[in-house]
Parts: C-alpha cells; structure tokens; sequence
C-alpha cells in the first residue's frame, strides 16, 4: 500500500525487520540478540516493542530497523517478517505496514496467513521453523529465525554467535550449543531462499556508541542531573525505568522506595526535596492523575521535584502497553487552581539524558515541579547511538544560609526565587506550606498576599533564560513542522526526504512544552507561511496548546493520529508535499 | 542527633505565629507537650522537622521554631517518609488529625507502620472533622448524629487506631490526653527516643463540635493493667480490644530492625554508563 | 478611589452594607437576619459570605447588596460599613472597596480604624456597640448593629422583630427579649445619626421569592435531575452541600455515603451509576485532582456520573474560605489519555438549579462524565430572587432490554450512545471496562478497536443537540463580552450600565464550556468588532482556552484577576466604555 | 435474591472470554471456585455483580458471564461499596490482588471493613505484581531479592490482611488456597452467605514471577485449633499472630448490624422546595 507513495519518496537506505509470534516464541529475546549482533557488525539500529496484555505468552513483536546512521524512527514498511504464530494477529497487524516488495517468511504451523497480510501484496514464503528446532537438541525456533535473519542480512555468523553465546551463557552450555546449532541451521535455510537484504554498516569504529532504552536514558540523565532519591509505583511502561533505577541509586549515594501508591510517591518526593536531596518519581497516565494534587503542593510550596509521565494508551487504564502522547493535556493543565509549573519532553532516545539532567537542572533552580512527557515508544525502545555528549548542568539550589535576619521563605525577589533553607540549618527554621501565605510562609487570605505569591510563582518560570535547549530548531524555508517528543524522529526524517524533493522545510521540536517560549517560537516561525503541527493524539491536543497562546500563520494544518502505530515518515512527507512539489 | 548544649525551655520551640485554634480546644496542650519534649530531648530546633497534613491539629508545625512543613490532606505520613529516608539524620515527627490520618490518609498509616521508619506520629484525635465544621471522622461512635452529612449516624465500627496500628505493624504504640500535656510530653520522649514508628494516639478535645469532650477529662484514665507495656503483640490486642479506648498509657513497644537504605558499594555514574557502551 | 468612575457609571440603584467583625462577634447571623427581613420588606438581595482561616472566632464579613429586582452581584462599593472591630483587617479590607460618600460606623472599642479606610475618604463615625450591649440583659453588640442598620435603611422594626424572634426561638426566651432590646436601642442610635439609605423595595408580592445559597441551589438541581446517590468528602466551600442533600436524599429514596476520601467519592458514584442510578460527588479544587482518575474512568467506561467542583483559591490547599475560577483549566484537561467529557457552569445562583439538573440529564443522555464548575461566591452566597423557573427535563438513560441477541455494551451507533444493561437484566450481563475494548466490552490493543472507541466516546459529544442552553446570549452591538460563571452576574450589570452610555454590548455567557460550541460561539459573534473576556483567573484560562478552540476577533481583551475579590461591575464597565463613549 | 429455579451448574458462569493468564496460575483455580460458589447458591447471573480493580487476578469478571465491572487500580473497594449501598438488591462480590486490595487500595479495604457491607471481597494472594512484572506487594517477605525495584529486599514487614480486616472491623475473616477451589468454593458459599463484609484472602500462586510458590500446595494446611472459626476478636488475633499464614480455613465470625441506609420518611421534592420560600 506504500508502493505508489514510495515511487516519490526515497526512504532512509534502511533495513526494518519484524519478529511476530506469540506462546513464549521468544521474539523479544531474538530483537535484543539480532541488534547486539547489528550493532558489533556496525550497524545503528533501533528496536520497538509491542506486547500484548499477556504477563506470560502473550503475542509481542519486535519491530527493528537498522540504518548506517543513528536510527530515530520506524521507517514506512517493514521489508521482512518473520512469523512463529498469527496468534491475535489482529491486535498488532496495523502496526505492521508491508509493501509488495516486503518478504514475510511465516511457519506453516503457526496458522493461516491473516487477510490483510494476504492483501498487502508481499511475498509469502513458508518456512518451518518449530519442526527444524525440534530436531535439535535444546533446539528453539526463535534461534532458527534468528539464523535466518543472519544470513539474509549478511550478518556475520561469528558475532552473532559470540552475542549469543554471551547473552545465554547463564542458562549453561547445552542451551547455548543448540542455539547455535539453530543458528546455523537457520542461516542455511536462509541462503538457499534468496531473499537478499544486506545491513547497512556505518563507517567508523563501534567504541564510542551506545544501546539504550529511552527508560534508561531518563534514569542516566536523573541521576546525572544529581536526583539522589525516587519514589514510584510499579507501572507500565515506567517501571523499568524505577527498577533500573533502585540498584543504582543505592551505589550513588541514593535511595529508591517503592511507595504504597501514587499518592505516596509524590509526597515521599517532596519531603526529600524539602530536606534538601534532589528528588524524583516516575509513573504513567493513571498514576500521573493520581499525583497532581501533590504537583500542586510542589508548585505552591516551591518545593523542587521531577515527575516524569511514560505515556502509554488512554483514557484510563487504557492500553498499558503502548505508545500515545495523550496526556500532553493532563501535564500542562492537570493541577487544580493556578499551579504554573514546568513540562519538558525529550524529542530522542538519547536526548532523553540530556533532557532529565536539565529537568532536575530546572526544578531546583526554580524551586518548582517539573513534568517529563516520555512515552512507551521512547521508553521501551532501544537503540544503537553515539554516546549522548556529557553536557555538564551544574544543579543549584538556592538555599539560605544560617544567621540570616528575620528570614522570608517566599521573600518577593527580583527573579522570584527565594533561598529555601535546608533543615539543619541553624536558626533558619520556617514552615513550607500549600495554604497560600505571605512572604514568610504564614498562611495568608489576604488578596495582595495571594497576587504577590502568584506573580512571584509564575514569573520566576516567564523570566527564567531557557537558552537554545526550549526546541531543536533546525532547516529553513517557508513551511515548518512544529512537533514534540517521540514524533521529532520521523518528524526529522520526513523533512529529509521532503528536501530531497526540493521542499526545504523547518522543524521545530519543543523541548519545553511549558511555559512556552512564545517569543522564541515566533521568532523560529519567522517567514514562515505554512506550518504543519504533528502529535500522536486523537484531538489535537498539542496543536490546540500551541492556538492557546500563539497566533499561528493562516495555514496551520494539524497531523495527529492517536497510537498505537507511531507516526511514519512517510505518512508526513506525504503531507509536506501535497501542493508543494 | 546531638542535643542541645546550653539553655532548652519549652519556649525556646515556639514560634511567635499565633494560633487559629478556637478558645479551649485539645491542640494547645499538644503543642505544649510536644514543646516540652523537645526541650527535655534538649534537641537542637533545626534538626528536627514537624510535618503535617490539612485540619485545625495539622496547623500545629507553624506554631514551634522547627522545621515544618504543612503539606496536604491525609498525606503527611508520606512527605515525612520520604524526609527521613533522604536525610536520616533529622528527627522527623509527623502531627495531624483523626481524619487525616485515619480517613483519607489511613493507607498511610498502614505502610508507615509496617515500614518502620524511625520517626514519631502524633494523632489528636478529636473524634471529628474541626477544620471542615464538623463532621464524623472514622473515630466517632456510629450514633452520634450530629452532623448533617451523617443524620442517622455513620453505621460503621469506630476506627481503633492502636489496634491498626498494632496489627500494620506499629512498634510504639501509646494512647495519651492532651489535658495532661506534663503525661504527654513524657510520653512524646519515649516515643521520640524509641527506634522505629512510634505512633501515639492523642484524645485531644474539640470543645466547638464535640462539647460533650470536654468530659473527658473526668473519664480518661491510665490503663489499669501492670502489663503494659507489652511486647507480646496477643497481650496487645487483648488490652486494646477490651478497653474503651478512653485509657491512656504506652501500650506496646517491639524492638524490630529499622527501615534503613540498602547499603551497596558506591560507584561513580561514569562506571554506570560503561553498561551502555556496546 | 471609585468616584470618579461613578460620575460617569450610574450604579444600579442598590444599598451595599458590609458587616465586619471576628471573634464570635456574629456577623453572618447579623446578615442573615438582615436579609431575611429586607426580603420580607419587599427587596431583593444578595449576601455573600469572606471569612478568614479561623474555625471558630476568626474574622469575617457579611458583605449584603440589596435592589427592587434580582442581585447577581456585588456593587462597586459599600454604602454602609458597619465594623464590630478590626483584627485582622488587612486580610479582608481589599474586598470592601468604599467611595467618599461611603460611611463606616465602627465601635471605638475595637481598635483604631485602619488605613486604607481612612484613605478612602468615607465618613467615619464612632458608635458603641459592645458598652451599649453590655447594659441590657442578654445584650448582644451584633444586634445593637442590626437595629443601626434597620433604621438606617428605613427596615421595618416589626419585620427585624419577626425575624429575629424566629431564628433566635430554638435559643430561648431571654435571649430573643434580649435581641430586641438590643435592635430597638441600635435603631434609636441610628436615627440620631443623620445617615439615611433606604432600603429600595421591590413591586409585587413576595409569595413566589425564594432564598436560597448556590450550594442548596445545586444540591436541588441534582435532586431535580434525579440524582439518589451522592458519595462526598467533607471539604470547603462544598461541604454544606453534601450536609444539604444527605437528609434530603434519605427522604426522596436516596442515599449518601461519606467516603474515606475522595478516591473512594468517585469511584462509589460509578459503583452506583453502573447499577443504573444517576449519581453525583461534590467537592472542591485538592478533592477534584485526587478525582480525575476515577473520572478518567466514567469515560472510558461510559458510565455517567455528575461531579461538582466549588472553587476555591488555589493552588494547592490555597485559600479554602475564598473564591476564585482557577479550577477550569483541571476540569477541561485534568484527565489523563483522551477522555472527551462534559463541562458546565452556572451563570448565576437560582441558575444554578437548572444547570444541575441538565448536568445531570447530559451525563445520562450521553453516558459520560460531566462536571459542573460552581465557585465559592456561587455557593456560600445567599440570595433573595424569584422563584426559579421549573423545567422539567425527562432524564434518559439509554438502556438495553432483556432478550437482545449478542448484546455489544460498546456498540458503534450512530450517535455514539449504545445501550446500557443495567444489572438484573437477564441475560444480558457484560463487564464495564477502562481498558480500551472492542464493542462487547473484551479488552483490547488493536489500534482499530482503540480508534472506533476514541471516535465513540468523543462523537457522541459533538454530535449531541445542546439547543439553547449552551449560553446566555443576549442583546447586540459590535462589542461582546465572553464569560462564565460567577462573572456572569458583574457582566450582566456591566453591559446594563455601558447601555445605559449608549454603549450596546452583547452578552455571551457560556453554561456549557465543553465540548465548546464553536459554531454556535461563532455565531454568537457574529458582527462582533470587539470581544472582551472576562473571568476570575490569573493565567487567563479561560480566554486561552477560547483562543485554543476558535479564531477570535483581533481586537479581543483579556480582563481576568485572581480571587478573592470578585470582579466589580464597575471595573468591567470602565473596561468596556475605554474608546467607545 | 431469588435462587435460580432450574439447573445451575459452574459453566452456566463461565463466559467465552480467554483469560489471559499464565498457564498454571492460580488464578484459574479461584475463577473455577467462584463459578462453583455461584452455582451451589443457585444465583441468577443477573443478580450477581463482580467488581474488580487492576491485576492479574483483576481480571476476572470478564470471564464469568455476571455483571461485571472491571475498574482502576485499587479502587474495586469503593466502586462495590457504591453499587451495594445504590443497589441492595444485588449479590455484590469484589475482587483483585495483593497490590491492588493492601497496597494501593489499602485505605478501602480499611473502610470497607469497619463499614460492615453485604458484600464478599476475595483477594488472590500471591504476594507479588503479576501484571506489572513482578514487583514485591505488601504481603511479599520482606527479605524476597528478585525484583530489581527492591534489590535488597523491601525492608518492611509483611501485611498480614487477616490481623487487619480483624482490627478494621471485618465480620468474617478466612484464608484459603487457590490449589483447592472446591473448599475455596464451599467458603465463597459461607461468605457469600454471611451477612455483612465477608473477606477471603485465597493464597493464589503467580508460577510466573514466583515460582517457588508452586511450593504452596505442600505447605498450605488447615488450621490445626479447633477453636476456630471464633467470634472472639482476641482469640481471633492470637491465631492469626501465632500462624504463618499458610494455616487456611474461616477465622472469625462475628454478628454486627450490617450498613443500611438512612430510613427516612418519604417526601416529594416539591414539599423539599418549600423550605426556599421567604
Ligand atoms: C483532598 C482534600 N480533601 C478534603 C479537604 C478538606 N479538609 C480539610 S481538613 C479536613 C478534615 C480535618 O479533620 P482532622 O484531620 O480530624 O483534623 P481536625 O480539624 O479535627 O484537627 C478536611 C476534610 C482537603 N483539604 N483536602
Ligand atoms: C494508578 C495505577 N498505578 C499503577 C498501575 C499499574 N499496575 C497494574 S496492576 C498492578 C499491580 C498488580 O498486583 P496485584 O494487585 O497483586 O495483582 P496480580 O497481578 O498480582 O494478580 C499495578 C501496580 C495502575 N494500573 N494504576
Ligand atoms: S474546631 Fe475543634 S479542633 Fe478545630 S480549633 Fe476549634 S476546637 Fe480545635
Ligand atoms: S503473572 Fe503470575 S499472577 Fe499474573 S497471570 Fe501469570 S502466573 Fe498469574
Ligand atoms: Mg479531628
Ligand atoms: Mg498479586
């Protein structure tokens, strides 16, 4: 279905492979092996999950794409497939685009090929892989695909049998021989099915490059950016990054509690905060809307935390395990009464170390709540990059300093941050509160009292000098995409193509969702005529945000699309180029 | 947690904020107690921190010269956990009321109990909603009908906090009378001084939506049993089921291993990153 | 400070008294009273209600309006100030704005007058009432005010004396002979006093006038609707309306539970509603955020409920005694996901019983859930009007008889509305789900099944026939002024005074604020050259929020500040004659 | 509630859902006993509501064919509270996991028990988060290393739900093991047919995240005091102390008035609005 689009568009020299099956086929273990072995060979690559809600034998793909160059989205369709099963196929065949020219290699007893598979005009081509692994001992059909894989990628059989005699060495030696000996097995039948499909190598050494998830790469930048205590809550997509989290922090000086619930991750963060250790929880959609009352004491108490929001499928419990930016909403407007606060996303897997390590920069120099929008696509997804550079933040706190003279926790200043004193401190003692209050702290109901505090919380955010890191601004010409978080990627790459079609377009990914640099955003708007604003949203939340606060040119046109399937770069190039090329 | 050098008057922890607390009510003898607890700790004011939810009770932080924090309904419990796990040094007391505490912060309660951190937690129990004019808390008897919210009542079983306590896993539990702040404060030393959750339930009157309490000074009294305290948890509940609820006295101590902070060998966050490199 | 605009702003005619005092001093019964027997006199009037933290002897003002037709709001400045004493003045003075025609009877006994007060300019006169009270026999100083007033404002001292005797019955014999004693010696203080304000006095007979708060208004508005069970944690300024509906609803078949907390408020009301009975919480800003998951819930499972937020200032625990609109941003965006659902707001007091009722009837009709915005000035303010008209909506859940064959809870239809089984139907149980399902209900991951859901629960939203109810629009003119809620009330005399300048301006104030009626807004402004938007916020949610949804006329002008005071109609007058007159 | 007049058999509750469980979880074995429970009572499906939060264990209504309703996390408590109190007239029965019931939902369960409601509440203990991956839950020891959240463990000590609904107010009080659903059903049958908040706490092996606790079948007996079940609290307390909570069978049973709503006399809304009139 892609074909006549791809007759235009010239896609990313790119190799995307899909691994589907279910049971307990261990797809997800052969995507890990199959990027490691990528990535030695040289290889950048990247690798999406999609899981059923199945704890155990659920179906589950492992959607890859490798590039000779740092991989930051799904490309338009997958060139081959590899099917153990079809087992509720229909919950994940739309997140599967193939073309006429895709190979879909599927094992005969694993079921009838679905329709739509049928009707997408790809090559079908029935491979036993259960019955070849049976005949091996310790024999596994998800080694035999992976053997398959290898010898149509022009993967080097040696790597991938030191990445998997590696990564299975604790199950013992037997599992390991017969994983080889499936390899092998399967590298063989792979040669005699001429399908060729050679993985694009980088130029350069391996040394310095990176895998990562983007639930790693938050905690990285966490604890770079200095957060020393977490609390959390177990929650798709965000646990992984809390039980990454917890060893670690207890090697850097930290400590991780896993709370009794949401409500206790938020205030267990803030009482740390107030006593001084910079601090953090991680949560999803359903334990973010239990969380924001707690934000809302952040924000009038001025006390520093970092909330950072995995977004997954909603409304409600919603779909645990998948990918939607739908609660951009919840993050800028969630808070009862005027709770001004910061929201930031990062646009990348790896720019989500810089990201955390300037939230935690930003929460405590402007003694407020910052949100981050991740999501189950970032979070879940793991990539092969170049060391993410060392941007060295240096976190500061104000804080006061024991024997000042009749000191004023909420003193008006002229930046509006005021010296929070750090228990321990002689002599310096004051009560935090959410009740609104006079400059001291003492609870006030008087409205001058209450407009100094508000002014005082809200410009401290308006004046505050976000430098270059409010969006990657990039490219010129009169037509720019504004977008955010995990759509910058193929954002990025629709550009690229439009501009190898002579339509040289801007992007415009924000960083800092709120408060919104609108004067800087005007300025990246400058002599622009049209703009296209992409979400994966169902109504348009992002765009509607930008409306709220500024005067977009004429010709603003929305591209937004609730998940689970990410947006493709093809799918955007398509609507850079109606009317332009 | 180094005390005091020189001088610790129970004035010496009140601050010159005054309260909004109605004439009479059960809160002034807490803030009193606790002020003179901490004087007889000798603890220096800055390393102690007083956290409390949303109620007349919870307003009692402001009112000492220590740390404070005046966080939000039903959730003290948690911002105090998370103080003394990020700074174990301090001396974290936890202060509210019996519907913070009980209603909208019970699941709280139950945890903090369990998890056994080594902080103080002082309930005044007035066995209603002051702040909110007066409603039923999960203290109050079944057939008071004196709130509009509950015209027949609550028909539900009082909530008893000691007996909670003792069952999530409590190890100080005592039951105190703000009218007798001297009995308190000794009681708030013990239980500042005992390693581990020490939670002690306070009969502390509201004279403007339950007058009747101001009988309650004629009726509490010591628990009338040597075998308190115990720390045989069955001795425990027996006591706690067959009293009134109107007896004062520690009624169970445990010595339990405190929550602390996984201890593991540090590392620098560069030797974490080698774990990316391919 | 407020003459110079009134030379050119004529005021309603109206008598504005404010009645100041802490502790104990018996402000409010002084107001109540006053209002009760100016009603009986044949006037109209409005009193609302500012206190300070305090439980129990903290200051607070009864701040009265009184007119020969209906009160909706507040006048620019108080005629008559009559002050027991000033502690704690400055956390109140703010919100009683004086003229220099304006006099402050004040009891030397209770402090010297304030600053601000003598900077007014306004007459100043020092009358005992605590030495003048202690000479008779349960003597009290609030009723030697109450007698000041009365024959200040020309009351009739038979109707004070009814009055009083009623409400002080229950208190005993002494007590009411001591009232009277004490309203006739304040009456002959008064008249020798030289300060005349007569009462204006409405035409007509006052059998069909009510008096009535906003919080009783709504809670009979819900019981009008239908609504048999309320679940509610006690919380200010909603509080009285629970206390107003528990017995009440125990006597019209219902039933009202006091929850633990607001978690279990919500999610009790979906318990109920699910059982088929329409059902409804109420609270206020920190009890809504704890809300937001649990309504999260009500739409993706379609159940309908109704929630009540009565604003107070914010963020956090805030000002809990004070008003403010700061919770509309919470309402439109608090939830996490996509979960379209219903907004309104009522435009004034006695409106606030047709709000509720068709709050209710939205949230059975399209099986959603709705919130309704009141505000602490809407709710714990007592007016005189007439009686509010009766219309009688038929509540309508659409639900599924017995016997339907492969009966689908999630059917697509074509108004989005499927068919509820309600528990004991035979044969037709389902299970209500807030995962994302398929259109039986059986949870599901498919991007299809999840967009269907999306387009349903959105869809029925939009398509839904509001009629005229979606606002109050009224008179022409190029100027329109867009509002809500408890703005509406100052609006309205706005408009009614720039008219009377020879300055039409229309009026559009909006009952339901989402889904946004964009068309009939559009409409609505048609011809329109100038819009001013008006509300009680300080980050301008509500004008960002139209900015988001529709192209405003350029020349559109925020006018929006923070509680407590609320907008003056003089200050919006100004505002709306600047350039025009 | 009107028994069924005809056949009633387990499959006549099962419906034609898959559930999405692990092969050999315990949780088929309490799908099986409530199915079993229902048919032994004869109740007509439509008669019966099956409330649920967010787990493994959760998941269950969709896979009996009564009304079912499958809320958020921790909140199934509240949810069935307010279908009983709205509908008196259905067999209201909740159910969920560890993590949902004493974890998240830890202050309902508190409430739903000192408010002594009709209603059955069943908690399939397998003392970790199935759903989320394995995560140590309230009930997990606390010296269990395998999850990466609480690498040394989680410091606190075990919630003991039998002691709590005791001293919360629970009326009937039982543990059981999903390896046995016929007794299992036998005691849904009892606690179904107690009148008043009946709570189960059935040990349900997650094979998946702890395999050891396939284990449980070996070790689960029942309670060898023939005291039991008491309706004596304090005996009732002694046995939950001295037990190691694999001891099954009804542990307390008491007789206290059920919630009810208010009985007040009937009057039309027209008779509430005269109240308005000056
Ligand atoms: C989330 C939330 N819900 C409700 C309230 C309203 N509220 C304030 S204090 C209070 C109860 C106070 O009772 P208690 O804790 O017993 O304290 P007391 O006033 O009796 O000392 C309530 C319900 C709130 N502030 N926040
Ligand atoms: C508010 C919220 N927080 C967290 C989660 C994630 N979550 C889903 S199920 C679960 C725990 C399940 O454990 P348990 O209740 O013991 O059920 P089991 O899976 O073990 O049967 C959690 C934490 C959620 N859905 N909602
Ligand atoms: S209302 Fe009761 S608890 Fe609150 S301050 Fe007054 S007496 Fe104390
Ligand atoms: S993870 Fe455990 S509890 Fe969940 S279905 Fe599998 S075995 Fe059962
Ligand atoms: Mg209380
Ligand atoms: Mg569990």
């Amino acid at each position: 279905m892609y074909d006549r689009l791809m007759n235009r568009i010239q896609e990313l020299d790119s190799r995307s492979v899909a691994l589907v099956g279910s049971g307990g086929a261990g797809v997800v273990t052969v995507g890990n092996l199959l990027l490691e072995a990528a990535a030695a060979d040289g290889s950048y690559g990247l690798m999406r999950r999609s899981a059923g809600p199945q704890i155990r034998g659920g179906e589950s793909a492992a959607l890859l794409r490798f590039a000779d160059m740092p991989v930051e989205c799904a490309g338009d369709y997958y060139h081959l497939v590899i099917a153990f099963d079809w087992r509720h196929a229909e919950r994940f065949i739309d997140e599967i685009p193939l073309a006429a020219s895709s190979c879909v290699l599927h094992d005969p007893a694993g079921g009838d090929v679905p329709e739509p598979i049928v009707q997408s005009g790809a090559r079908l081509i029935p491979v036993e892989m259960q019955t070849q692994a049976k005949e091996i001992e310790y024999g596994r059909a998800n080694m035999i695909a992976l053997g398959l894989v290898s010898s149509i990628t022009g993967l080097k059989l040696e790597t991938i049998s030191k990445t998997v005699s590696r990564s299975l060495s604790t199950k013992g030696e037997n599992v390991v021989a017969g994983a080889c000996a499936c390899i092998e097995r399967g590298a063989k039948m792979g040669r005699s099915l001429d399908i060729e499909l050679p993985m694009p190598i980088a130029q350069g050494g391996t040394e310095d490059r990176w895998t990562i998830t983007g639930n790693q790469a938050c905690g990285l930048g966490a604890l770079k950016g200095g957060v020393r205590f977490v609390a959390g809550y177990p929650i798709t997509p965000a646990s992984e990054m809390l039980e990454w989290l917890a060893p670690r922090l207890a090697r850097t000086g930290g400590c991780l509690i896993q709370a009794e619930d949401e409500l206790a991750s938020v205030n267990m963060i803030l009482g740390a905060s107030y006593g001084g250790v910079p601090a953090m929880t991680v949560t999803s959609g359903p334990g973010m809307a239990l969380m924001t009352e707690g934000i809302g004491l952040a924000v009038a108490s001025e006390t520093p935390i970092v909330v950072i929001d995995v977004m997954r499928g909603g409304p409600s419990t919603g779909i645990p395990t998948k990918s939607e930016q739908t609660d951009l909403n919840i993050a800028l407007y969630g808070m009862h009464g005027e709770a001004p606060h910061v929201v930031v996303a990062p646009v990348s897997i790896p720019d989500s170390v810089f990201t955390l390590q300037w939230a935690v920069n930003l929460a405590e120099s402007l003694q407020t709540a910052v949100i981050v929008l991740s999501d189950q696509l970032l979070a879940q997804s793991r990539v092969i990059v170049n060391r993410p550079p060392d941007i060295g933040f240096i976190t500061r706190r104000v804080t006061a300093q024991a024997g000042v003279e009749n000191y004023r926790r909420y003193a008006l200043t002229a930046d509006g941050v005021s010296a929070m004193a750090i228990p321990g401190t002689i002599d310096m003692s004051y009560t935090a509160d959410g009740l609104e209050h006079d400059e001291r702290g003492t609870p006030s109901t008087g409205s001058r009292d209450h407009l100094q505090q508000l002014e005082k919380r809200a410009g401290k955010l308006i004046g505050f000098d976000y430098g270059d890191h409010w969006a990657d601004v990039e490219g010129d010409g009169t037509i720019a995409v504004v977008t955010w978080g995990s759509c910058t990627g193929a954002v990025k790459e629709a550009i690229r193509r439009a501009g190898e079609q002579g339509v040289p377009v801007r992007l415009i990914a924000l960083r800092l969702l709120a408060p919104l640099c609108t004067q800087q955003l005007n300025q990246a708007l400058e002599g622009v005529r049209r703009v296209l604003v992409v979400e994966q949203t169902f109504s348009r939340q992002f765009y509607h945000y930008l409306r709220s606060q500024v005067d977009l040119p004429k010709f603003t046109e929305s591209l937004a699309r609730p998940g689970p399937s990410p947006l493709s770069p093809g799918e955007i190039t398509a609507m850079l180029l109606v009317g332009e090329a | 947690m180094n005390p005091l050098p020189g001088k610790s008057q129970p004035k010496d922890y009140k601050s010159d904020v005054k309260p909004v607390w109605c004439p009479g009510c059960g809160d002034f003898g807490v803030l009193n107690a606790i002020t003179k607890a901490l004087a007889s700790l000798r603890l220096p004011p800055e390393q102690v921190a007083l956290i409390s939810g949303i109620g007349c009770s919870s307003r009692v932080p402001a009112y000492t010269n220590v740390y404070g924090f005046h966080g939000i309904h039903g959730r003290a419990l948690a911002l105090g956990a998370g103080l003394k796990a990020a700074r174990p040094d301090l001396h974290v007391v936890v202060a509210g009321g019996d519907g913070d505490g009980f209603s909208i912060g019970g699941n709280h309660f139950l945890h903090a109990c369990r998890r056994n951190m080594d902080m103080t937690y002082i309930v005044m129990d007035n066995e209603v909603y002051g702040m909110t004019k007066g409603q039923a808390s999960p203290t109050t008897a079944p057939d008071w009908t004196e709130s509009e919210l509950t015209p027949s009542g609550t028909h539900a079983r009082p909530f008893q906090p000691a007996a909670i306590a003792l069952a999530a896993g409590a190890t100080f539990i005592a039951r105190a009378f703000s009218g007798k702040p001297n009995l308190l404060a000794q009681m708030m030393v013990l239980a500042m001084q005992h390693p581990g959750f020490a939670f002690i339930q306070v009969l502390s009157p509201c004279p403007t939506f339950r007058p009747e309490q101001k009988e309650w000074k004629n009726i509490v009294r010591p628990f009338a049993v040597d075998a308190l305290p115990t720390s045989d948890p069955a001795l425990a509940a027996l006591h706690c089921q067959r009293d009134d609820g109107m007896s004062t006295g520690v009624i169970y101590v445990e010595a339990r291993p405190v929550w602390r902070r996984s201890n593991m060998q540090e590392i620098a966050i560069e030797d974490i990153e080698q774990e990316f490199r391919l």
